[in-house]
């Protein structure tokens, strides 16, 4: 609707240009230069108004010290005030691809943006819905050209279509997260198993073996996070485990209501398993509420307690570094698992297995197969195939000069 | 009841949530004047937020102060410190809390001494003990156990070495391989976790204006 | 004996750390630093501004806990500024900034003879992180109505031109958390365009080269290492400089440990 | 633990002492700013005590700073905002000269308020709607931003073409590491097969950055603690 106005409003003003050639005029006091060919004036489109815009044709036989000049005046008989001037190879189309698009004709046109011009009482900025008059000139050392009067209007625009590779991308990407969580409340969606989960049995069974405690230790963050909801899924998993093995099993949080869920997650896992009666509440507790006093006092039960595997998950700021060096040096078997990627190299080398990142939420997401984790995941997933085969084909296009899909991904 | 305790705030959520997709795409004045206003609303519900971390923070040491928790007695240091500092903050330079904040040095004023030597004192040491503890697993637990652990401690040794002034003296190499580390294989990775966790942020954003994901709401309703 | 000194009280590796930090810094060692081309980036962006007479806006994203990391970036930046007549906007989004910016613009100002209001303003701190950024898009005098002691912004001369983030030729945002990434480029620098880069502790550093390649950043000054590069730029040498030898003998005292202990690791596995 | 005990008293005296010779010696001035560098060393080496082990007097310093930190982020946040923002302009509401666009005001005001509510058991679920808002407003504007300046800026200098140079072998090492990064993360398919050897090379790409990150940290720790030893050499002890 709005393009085919301004289409509408382009070829009209082209219209006028054709019909004011034949009478063109030289201006006073020197020789004549050829009109500029196709003269359009517009509103700037995708934005909020109070700017329009001016286009003309290239003219490759001008010389480059000619300058083109732009005049307004809000009424047809002027005054008119200089607007901008621009040299004579400058500001061509083909600079602002969003607006002018990627074609070869953008090489062969200049656009002009106008939104304010000093008037005789400072700068004056160009207001909505009035119509303002403007002429090109175009001077070249003595002599000059100056084209007909055309008119314009700046507007507020609904859409901004420079945003259009946005918008298209954001519905499909929704499109499949939503259209994937809505599948998966429908049926069971795979996902590939995640190697963390397996450190995870066999670390519970070593422990098992030497029959020492296992401790489960969650990270800083409270329960409304993705990353402490992951932790709390993944120790329901460790509980039913270590009620199945008749292992014991401590817990510490950081916060009294991660520790009740905790507490609810354990006690519903040693009823699954069948053993209610191996239930200990006091054995899952806070730790400590301070950051470095939480560090410290899981240090001591390391310490004191010597269990025979550490499993840390959740978000862990800088106490990571102190938990998983005391753990190690314990000799215990460690096992990580967090989204806090500044903190994912000292698990790395402190930690027999470590889950990185999005595998946290994998390991979620595969152990509750909770529809809206998995839906989610797959979704993301589908994105991640759209990214790859962007990069992966874009790169190639571009290689052999065809920019089409560098184009398409431009942000604007 | 339950539709206004639970239904409505979802839909709130939602007219927000596509109130804010759609904004961006629409340069005009309307749209952006919602925006401003929207922000602002933001700024100032963002404001009182932070009044609901220091309740709970006052309420945590509070109970254990009530409750005798053992170690009560440094929640009751929380309380001192909190008191001694709220006590410059409501004097505020002899005008009361009801007038813009006063002006002055370390010197000259409580409020800014208590920041300076107090609160940015206790504050960068809390994060420099660290290094020692840093040094202390360099030492005896940054292993390669594995050959990624490998790689892993090798480009950090570039690093560490690369961007002081000591990597020079060793070799006009090893800042140059830093820089490379960092902008090549370094940027690659991170740009690859970063476009993975724009997913993540989607997927959850989504969740959250479709009303599929409600446990920020609170009440224990799911 | 590997076993031994593998099993040494940590205590004493401690011992090893704090002389290798303090002897350095004793001894008054300066050594030469050359700077990398992100800083040298930052230089030259500022250098731009000055010759175009602009206002930079500097945003203070850093608290308490990294003042000895953040605090001589803030400080070798707004000499930069002052000694070429750059006219600064300061503003703070995170809740502890404030006394730490109102020390440096107050040392720094005085240093070159500035007027507050004329060469320099301090707006204070506002909550909202992104929201604040998105504010100050809009509309600026919305965002922060008033300086830090409670004046209009129209009574102080700097401001009087500033209507939205576009009026500023250079934004700065010294940052301890990942107000860079996340507030800054994608509520700011997206829809505004003006040029942008940042100084950040170390931690938040390699996280952002990203987009230093795509040109959302202009440049980047990581942790202390980048605020000395910029001491060397601007030509005076300070506290990051002076810090440097100590880093220098503090980075190999921990590769050598990293070495050391792996080597035994390695050893011990053997047998 | 009594000598633990005895340990710690020595130390006390012995600060007491370096400060009592410190002043005598006009190193530190007996003003508010001596006090103050007293007060900053005395705190700095409370907390460094922690490295001998956890102890009553790191937790003290620890607990005492928290309480200020909280004051002084609740100064912040009243003086610049609620006072300067909320309650001057809201009181100047109905005034002559207040422009009509303030009421405005009155609803983050209320929105503001109702998330005090909480804590409580009665009236919590009105701080539902503060979160909605909250929240829900803050996805939507997430969205559109986050695929243009995280996924399009992103993409779009990848896009670019192979060369036989130094840029174009950094570009092809670039693709490389995202695409193989973005496998590894990929949980639809078992990693086995090509999938399997590319996210391996996932993983290294993963574990070099990793590695950057871990020397910029110790970095980042080692500053902080050049930071704090240079305050007790040079403004505590004036040695440097």
């Amino acid at each position: 609707m709005l393009n085919k106005a301004l289409s509408w409003l382009a070829g009209l003003v082209c219209l006028v240009v054709v019909a004011s050639d034949c009478r063109g005029q030289a201006a006073a006091g020197g020789s004549v230069l050829p009109l500029i060919a196709d003269v359009a004036a517009f509103d700037t489109p995708n934005d909020a108004g109070g700017s329009i815009t001016l286009t003309w044709a290239r003219s490759r036989s001008i010389p480059e010290s000619a300058i083109y000049k732009a005049y307004i005046a809000e009424a047809n008989e002027g005054p008119y005030y200089l607007a901008s001037e621009i040299a004579g190879g400058a500001n061509l189309q083909s600079e602002e691809p969003e607006t002018f698009g990627y074609g070869d004709e953008a090489q062969d046109a200049h656009f002009l943006h106008i939104a304010e011009y000093a008037g005789r009482e400072g700068v004056i900025s160009l207001q909505n819905d009035k119509t303002y008059y403007v002429r090109l000139e175009l001077h070249s050392g003595n002599i000059s050209t100056r084209n007909p009067v055309l008119t314009a209007s700046a507007e507020g625009n609904y859409f901004n279509w420079t945003k259009l590779n946005n918008i298209v991308l954001g519905a499909l990407l929704s499109f499949l997260i939503l259209g994937f969580i809505s599948l998966a409340r429908r049926r069971d969606l795979y996902i590939r198993r995640i190697g963390g989960l397996e450190a995870l049995d066999e670390a519970l069974g070593r422990a098992t073996e030497m029959g020492k405690p296992v401790l489960f230790i969650h990270g800083l963050r409270d329960m409304s996070q993705i990353s402490t909801i992951a932790a709390v899924n993944i120790l329901g998993r460790v509980a039913r485990r270590t009620a199945e093995y008749d292992a014991a099993l401590r817990v510490v949080a950081p916060d009294p209501v991660v520790m009740s869920v905790s507490q609810e997650t354990v006690q519903a896992s040693y009823f699954e398993a069948g053993r209610p009666d191996a239930f200990n509440p006091d054995h899952v507790f806070v730790a400590g509420t301070e950051q470095f006093s939480y560090a410290a006092a899981t240090e001591g039960i390391m310490v004191r307690e010597r269990p025979a595997a550490h499993i840390m998950m959740g978000y862990f700021y800088a106490e990571s570094l102190l938990l998983a060096e005391t753990g190690s040096t314990t000799g215990a078997i460690q096992i990580a698992g967090t989204d806090a990627f500044t903190q994912l190299p000292f698990f790395v080398t402190t930690c027999d297995y470590t889950l990185m990142g999005e595998e946290l939420y994998a390991a979620s997401a595969y152990l509750s197969r909770e529809p809206k984790l998995l839906g989610s995941l797959k979704g993301q997933d589908a994105g991640k195939a759209i990214i790859i085969a962007a990069i992966v084909l874009g790169a190639l296009l571009a290689t052999v000069d065809i920019p089409f899909l560098t184009q398409i991904f431009t942000p604007h | 009841m339950i539709f206004l305790s639970r239904t409505l705030p979802v839909i709130v959520a939602l007219c927000f949530g596509v109130l804010g997709i759609g904004i961006y795409y629409v340069p005009h004045a309307a749209a952006q004047n919602i925006e401003r206003e929207l922000a602002l609303w933001l700024r100032i519900v963002f404001a009182f937020s932070y009044l609901l971390g220091l309740y709970s923070l006052l309420n945590l040491h509070w109970q254990r102060i009530r409750q005798r928790v053992e170690g009560w007695g440094y929640s009751a240091m929380v309380y001192a410190g909190f008191g001694l500092m709220m006590l410059f903050v409501i004097y505020n330079d002899g005008q009361g809390p009801f007038a813009p904040q006063a002006e002055g040095t370390a010197a000259e004023n409580g409020y800014q001494w208590l920041f300076e030597y107090v609160q940015v004192a206790c504050s960068s040491t809390m994060f420099s003990i660290l290094a020692f503890f840093i040094a202390s697993a360099a030492y005896r637990t940054f292993r390669a156990r594995t050959p990624e652990a490998a790689l892993l401690l090798v480009a950090a040794i570039v690093v560490m070495l690369g961007r002081v002034p000591i990597g020079a003296y060793i070799s006009d190499y090893v800042p140059a391989a830093a820089d490379w580390l960092l902008n090549v294989p370094n940027l690659a990775a991170k740009r690859g976790i970063l476009l993975g966790v724009s997913l993540g942020a989607i997927a959850t954003s989504l969740r959250i204006i479709f009303g599929i994901e409600r446990s920020y709401l609170g009440g224990g309703d799911e | 004996m590997i076993q031994w000194l593998m099993n040494i009280d940590r205590r004493i590796i401690f011992v090893f750390v704090f002389l290798g930090v303090a002897l350095p810094l004793l001894a008054n060692v300066f050594l030469p630093i050359r700077p990398t081309r992100d800083v040298i980036a930052v230089y030259d962006q500022l250098e731009k501004v000055a010759q175009d007479e602009g206002v930079v806006l500097l945003s203070f994203s850093y608290g308490a806990s990294t003042e000895p990391e953040m605090q001589p970036m803030a400080r070798a930046i707004l000499r930069h500024c002052f000694s070429r007549n750059i006219k600064v906007v300061a503003v703070c989004l995170w809740p502890e900034a404030p006394g730490l910016a109102q020390q440096v613009l107050e040392e720094i100002g005085d240093e070159f003879g500035k007027t507050y209001g004329v060469d320099y303003a301090f707006l204070g701190f506002k909550p909202g992180n992104f929201a604040v950024v998105l504010n100050m898009g809009q509309d600026f005098r919305d965002a922060f109505p008033q300086d830090n002691w409670g004046t209009p912004l129209e009574d102080l001369a700097l401001m009087r031109d500033v209507r939205t983030l576009r009026d500023f030729d250079f934004v700065f945002d010294l940052a301890a958390g990942d107000s860079i990434e996340f507030w800054w480029i994608p509520y700011g620098q997206e829809k505004y365009g003006f040029p942008f880069a940042g100084g950040c502790t170390a931690v938040m550093a390699p996280d952002l080269f990203p987009f230093l390649q795509s040109g959302q950043m202009v440049g980047l000054l990581g942790g202390l290492a980048g605020a000395a590069e910029y001491e060397t730029l601007v030509g005076r040498q300070d506290k990051a400089t002076a810090g440097m030898s100590a880093q220098s003998m503090a980075h190999l005292i921990i590769v050598i440990f990293i070495i050391f202990g792996n080597m035994a690791f390695f050893l011990s596995r053997r047998r | 633990m009594t000598r633990d005990r005895y340990v710690f008293l020595g130390l006390v005296l012995l600060f007491a002492a370096v400060n009592g010779v410190l002043l005598a010696n006009g190193v530190l001035a007996a003003d508010w700013e001596g006090l103050g560098v007293i007060v900053a060393a005395g705190l700095t080496l409370a907390l460094y005590s922690f490295l001998y082990k956890d102890n009553p007097l790191f937790k003290v310093a620890e607990n005492i700073f928290v309480g200020v930190a909280t004051a002084y982020i609740f100064s912040q946040n009243w003086y610049q905002t609620i006072y300067g923002e909320v309650f001057v302009r809201l009181s100047a509401l109905g005034g002559e000269d207040s422009a009509s666009g303030d009421w405005w005001l009155l609803a983050p005001t209320v929105l503001g308020l109702l998330m005090l509510t909480r804590f409580s058991r009665r009236f919590g679920w009105l701080s539902r709607f503060s979160f909605a808002f909250f929240v829900g407003l803050g996805a939507g504007l997430t969205i559109p931003r986050t695929i243009s300046s995280f996924i399009l800026a992103q993409i779009e200098p990848m896009l670019q073409p192979l060369s036989w140079s130094v840029e174009g072998f950094n570009l092809l090492v670039i693709l490389v590491g995202v695409v193989a990064v973005l496998v590894y993360f990929f949980f639809s398919v078992e990693h086995t097969g090509v999938v399997g050897k590319v996210s391996r090379v996932g993983i290294w790409f993963l574990m070099i950055s990793f590695g950057a990150s871990f020397g910029y940290t110790i970095m980042a720790r080692l500053s902080l603690l050049i930071g704090r030893v240079t305050f007790l050499l040079d403004d505590w002890l004036g040695i440097m």
